[in-house]
């Protein structure tokens, strides 16, 4: 009965991802929840130039959500905004490797949602 | 199952009743057969449902009322005698008394905004409690910003109970005009003392509305006995199909009561200017009702009613009782609301230490069990509760203490596989 | 039938597609088969559209919305499913601003409320016309009652066509907000010319709800190219099931409008006093939706895409024109509406000199006919007509030339029978 | 495809009942009418002590709202008007001589209820 979307790797995310936490200095933040489900995440970006040094993120709820981010937050360290923002739904179930069920995709885009909604100039959030 | 012999001496032959539900024959993915506890979000269909739904669509599929031919009499004829079907199962003589809506929200609604357009006045107020269903809730947030009225919630006890001490100061002032109760919470399974609140806040010249939506399915409510004011119910969770539900309304209200919708049906004469309205139940049902969905919740009734109640009451204590003490086992397994079982029926609304309900859900579902996860449409109980969310195991007359202990079993291997390594 | 081989050619085959519709080759009564000229009322549902009913109750009947397990998600992913096709079948790349009802009527009724109570000031004015089901006319009644906006009526022409410039000269002072037109009168079948008024409405500032309960059996309706704010129509009469039904919005004023119905799934947080709407389409659809008929309307949808729509519309002017042309010459038959087939679709609205509409319907139905007899929810347009009642024979994809001369022949011997001795 | 129904003694009824007119001098009245057929049927009575001595009929409508009223005139007249009273749904169909679908029996009942109407104190109409 094993799921391979709980396998251990995606557990350490979950338990002891080396993105939890906060930053010194951070140049973009978001708070996100998911009302149905309670999730909430916090992610902090550090920038310089159009790179990303730093990522950390904090929060609480199910096993996806928040390995979901680490996951992300991994995957940015060191990539360029312009990547950041290029990143799709597809490329968070890529990094997740298993594919989810729409119910469960929100579990899985919340901290990809955060993260997008940080790094968006100000004036063209919605 | 081992408890199918034994509870086929009390009158309900479960193995028998088992086979009426096609999903419970059949397996989730190759070797892992359905547990079904999420009967509380809708409960499954029985053939006879599934049949009288599939009839009327195949079959007679023609409108109703004033239709002359053969079709539309038969359709009638079976649409209305669905009506007499739920009037007699409620308790009421007279059929006008039931309205037929799409399900026991839009019959809130209507209350809420019909009634209360009528009734309520600034500072009047509408008693609720923590244990309703955002669909006894939110209507009357409505009305009451439309009215002016305000709402008033009665405490919980500790074990999360309604709490009739507190009941009674909400009426100190004198202004409550309607107390508005769920019958079983969606939650926890708890049941207010609804007979004493409709005694008392009739006794205080209040109306009473009992949100029926999950009760029906476990036990009879006899409005005319209650002498409550209106009652809601939706027909898929009372082994009926979606689309349907009723609201049961005294006539001297509903007559008193303007109509929400407008349209066909629900008038007598429509000039270009003004309309007359139609006599009970019509005025209250504007255009082509769900006939199918009518004609399916008839079929739903006449199931109920073909099993022994008593019999129906036992085996479903008897699961409720089975599973506070299979499941209560379960190391971390915390019980949302009393667990003492007299109160309540078949819901168990929990946690899992160190578990979200969502990753529990999806798990369980790997077993083939099938929970709800979330906050139930029921927010405020759990912002008092201190959780964003609550795993929820409902149960039916075709649940066995078997499958519950499936359950628990796969609650201790999931607790085992999440452990922190 | 004569007409089936001649009609194949036009890539429409009408004895296959009759095969799909159960009812067609039935008889209502021994040697009697059933000619069904009742499809305006409800239209007839093809098997696979009965088969997705039947598969959603009887095999995976769960809850949708936040379900994790197999069921749940299975009924979500048909239910949202559905949602696309008929976003598709509108012309709308944005399924957020298909809102699913019960049927037209909630779905206009959702418009007058909503829309109209954000919109509408003493004296503006809402433009009707005499062709309206009361579900296009009395919603507009009650909204103008508590806005104090007033109704206009488009004259209509001597042949019962909507007149341009009558309309015209309703825009002089610059009152209105809202012209509703039907697609096409259920009673006569007459088509107003909905581009036109679309663009003459909107180029004045008025917004535009097109009924469309009628029209989309028989025609697409293309909502983002007329330009259009609102849409309704009927998942029954489209060969879906019943207790389902389609409302269109511009996501711009679906998103200003306040919901209209309070409960689940409608709302992202409740509190005690207050509750946050949900996004679209969510805010617009409070608890359980109907979820076997919506999926049944998916279904309706692939039916109705399945075949050559071209194929379709000459099988159905074909159909009218040998109904005028068959029934005209009934002596004693008097068509209601123009006469030329071009500004309508397959339906006969009409009179027998000397026969009450009720008695010929029910002498119809002895010859196995199904046709409707009374004022069809258009009594205004019966008051015009200075008749209480009329009889409808309305057509649909599945009807044949044959049937047809059928009606005239039964039309011919009821007249004898009924003739005063 | 004769209906029983229909048959010439109804079809008399309903175009040359000889109790198609008005009194000289009425005792109770009922005009009714249902809207939607637009069947309209107008009543009177003349009544002796406890006895119905006449009863005419006008109105317009099918066939079946014509002649049962027509029927029910024929069976009335000389009947108390207890007797009256005590007719019930059931009665009508008996005269019709054939049972009534329940939308048809809409029509059917509209005689009958405005005699009841006419004949019941006027303190006690609903
Ligand atoms: C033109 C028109 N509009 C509205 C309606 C109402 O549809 P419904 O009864 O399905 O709500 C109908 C059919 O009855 C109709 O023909
Ligand atoms: C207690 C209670 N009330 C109301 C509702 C709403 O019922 P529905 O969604 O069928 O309108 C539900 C179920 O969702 C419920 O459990």
């Amino acid at each position: 009965m094993d799921d391979p979307l709980y396998r251990e790797e995606i557990l350490d995310h979950y338990y002891s991802s080396p993105y939890r936490g906060r930053l010194e200095r951070a140049d973009h933040a978001c708070d996100l929840d998911n009302p149905f489900c309670g999730d909430q995440i916090h992610v902090e970006l550090a920038v310089d130039g159009d790179r990303i040094k730093d990522v950390r993120f904090d929060g609480k709820g199910c096993v996806i959500s928040q390995a979901a981010t680490s996951l992300l937050a991994e995957r940015l360290e060191g990539a360029t905004v312009e990547e950041a923002l290029g990143l799709g739904p597809a490329d968070v179930v890529k990094l997740l490797g298993m594919p989810l069920t729409p119910t469960r995709m929100k579990c899985g885009l919340l901290g990809w949602k955060a993260i997008r909604q940080a790094l968006t100039p100000k004036d063209v959030t919605a | 199952m081992a408890d199918v012999a034994a509870v086929r001496g009390t009158g309900l032959d479960v193995s028998r009743v088992r086979a009426d539900f096609p999903p419970l024959a059949e397996e989730v993915r190759p070797g892992v057969p359905l547990r079904y506890f999420d009967s509380a979000a809708t409960a499954l269909k029985p053939a006879p449902v599934v049949e009288a739904v599939r009839e009327f669509l195949a079959d007679y599929p023609a409108n109703v009322h004033r239709g002359l031919h053969v079709l539309s009499e038969r359709a009638t004829e079976a649409f209305e005698g669905a009506r007499l079907k739920v009037a007699a199962h409620l308790g009421v003589d007279d059929p006008a008394q039931v309205i037929f809506t799409r399900g026991t929200t839009e019959a809130i609604n209507l209350v809420a905004r019909s009634w209360g357009r009528m009734a309520l006045k600034p500072g009047d107020a509408i008693v609720l409690s923590e244990l309703e269903h955002h669909a006894n809730i939110v209507p009357w947030q409505m009305i009451a910003a439309e009215t002016g009225a305000v709402l008033r919630y009665v405490d919980l006890t500790d074990d999360l109970e309604y709490d009739l001490d507190s009941f009674d100061r909400l009426f100190d002032d004198g202004r409550v005009r309607m107390v508005a109760t769920t019958g079983m919470s969606n939650v926890t399974g708890v049941r207010p003392p609804v007979e004493e609140i409709a005694r008392r806040a009739r006794g205080r010249g209040a109306r009473v509305l009992i949100d029926a939506a999950q009760s029906l399915a476990h036990e009879g409510l006899d409005v005319v006995e209650l002498g409550i004011d209106f009652a809601a119910f939706s027909g898929h969770k009372v082994f009926g199909p979606t689309g349907v539900g009723v609201l049961y309304g005294k006539r001297e209200l509903l007559e008193a009561m303007e109509p929400v919708l407008g349209g066909g049906n629900m008038v007598l004469r429509v000039e270009r200017d003004r309309a007359v309205w139609n006599e009970l139940p019509d005025k209250f049902e504007a255009g082509t009702p769900p006939i199918a969905e009518v004609i399916g919740l008839g079929a739903a009734i006449d199931y109920i009613e073909s099993l022994d109640a008593e019999a129906v009451a036992r085996h479903e204590r008897g699961l409720i009782e089975h599973a506070h003490a299979t499941l209560g086992a379960v190391e971390g397994f915390r019980l949302l609301g009393p667990s003492d079982t007299a109160g309540k029926g078949p819901i168990v609304g929990f946690t899992l230490d160190g578990t979200h309900p969502h990753d529990l859900s999806h798990l369980l579902d790997r077993h083939g069990i099938a929970i709800r996860a979330g906050h139930h449409c029921a927010m405020p109980l759990h912002t008092r509760l201190g959780i964003p969310a609550s795993a929820r195991a409902s149960f039916a007359l075709y649940n066995t203490k078997d499958e519950i202990d499936r359950l628990a079993e796969a609650l201790g291997s999931i607790k085992t596989m999440l452990r922190r390594r």
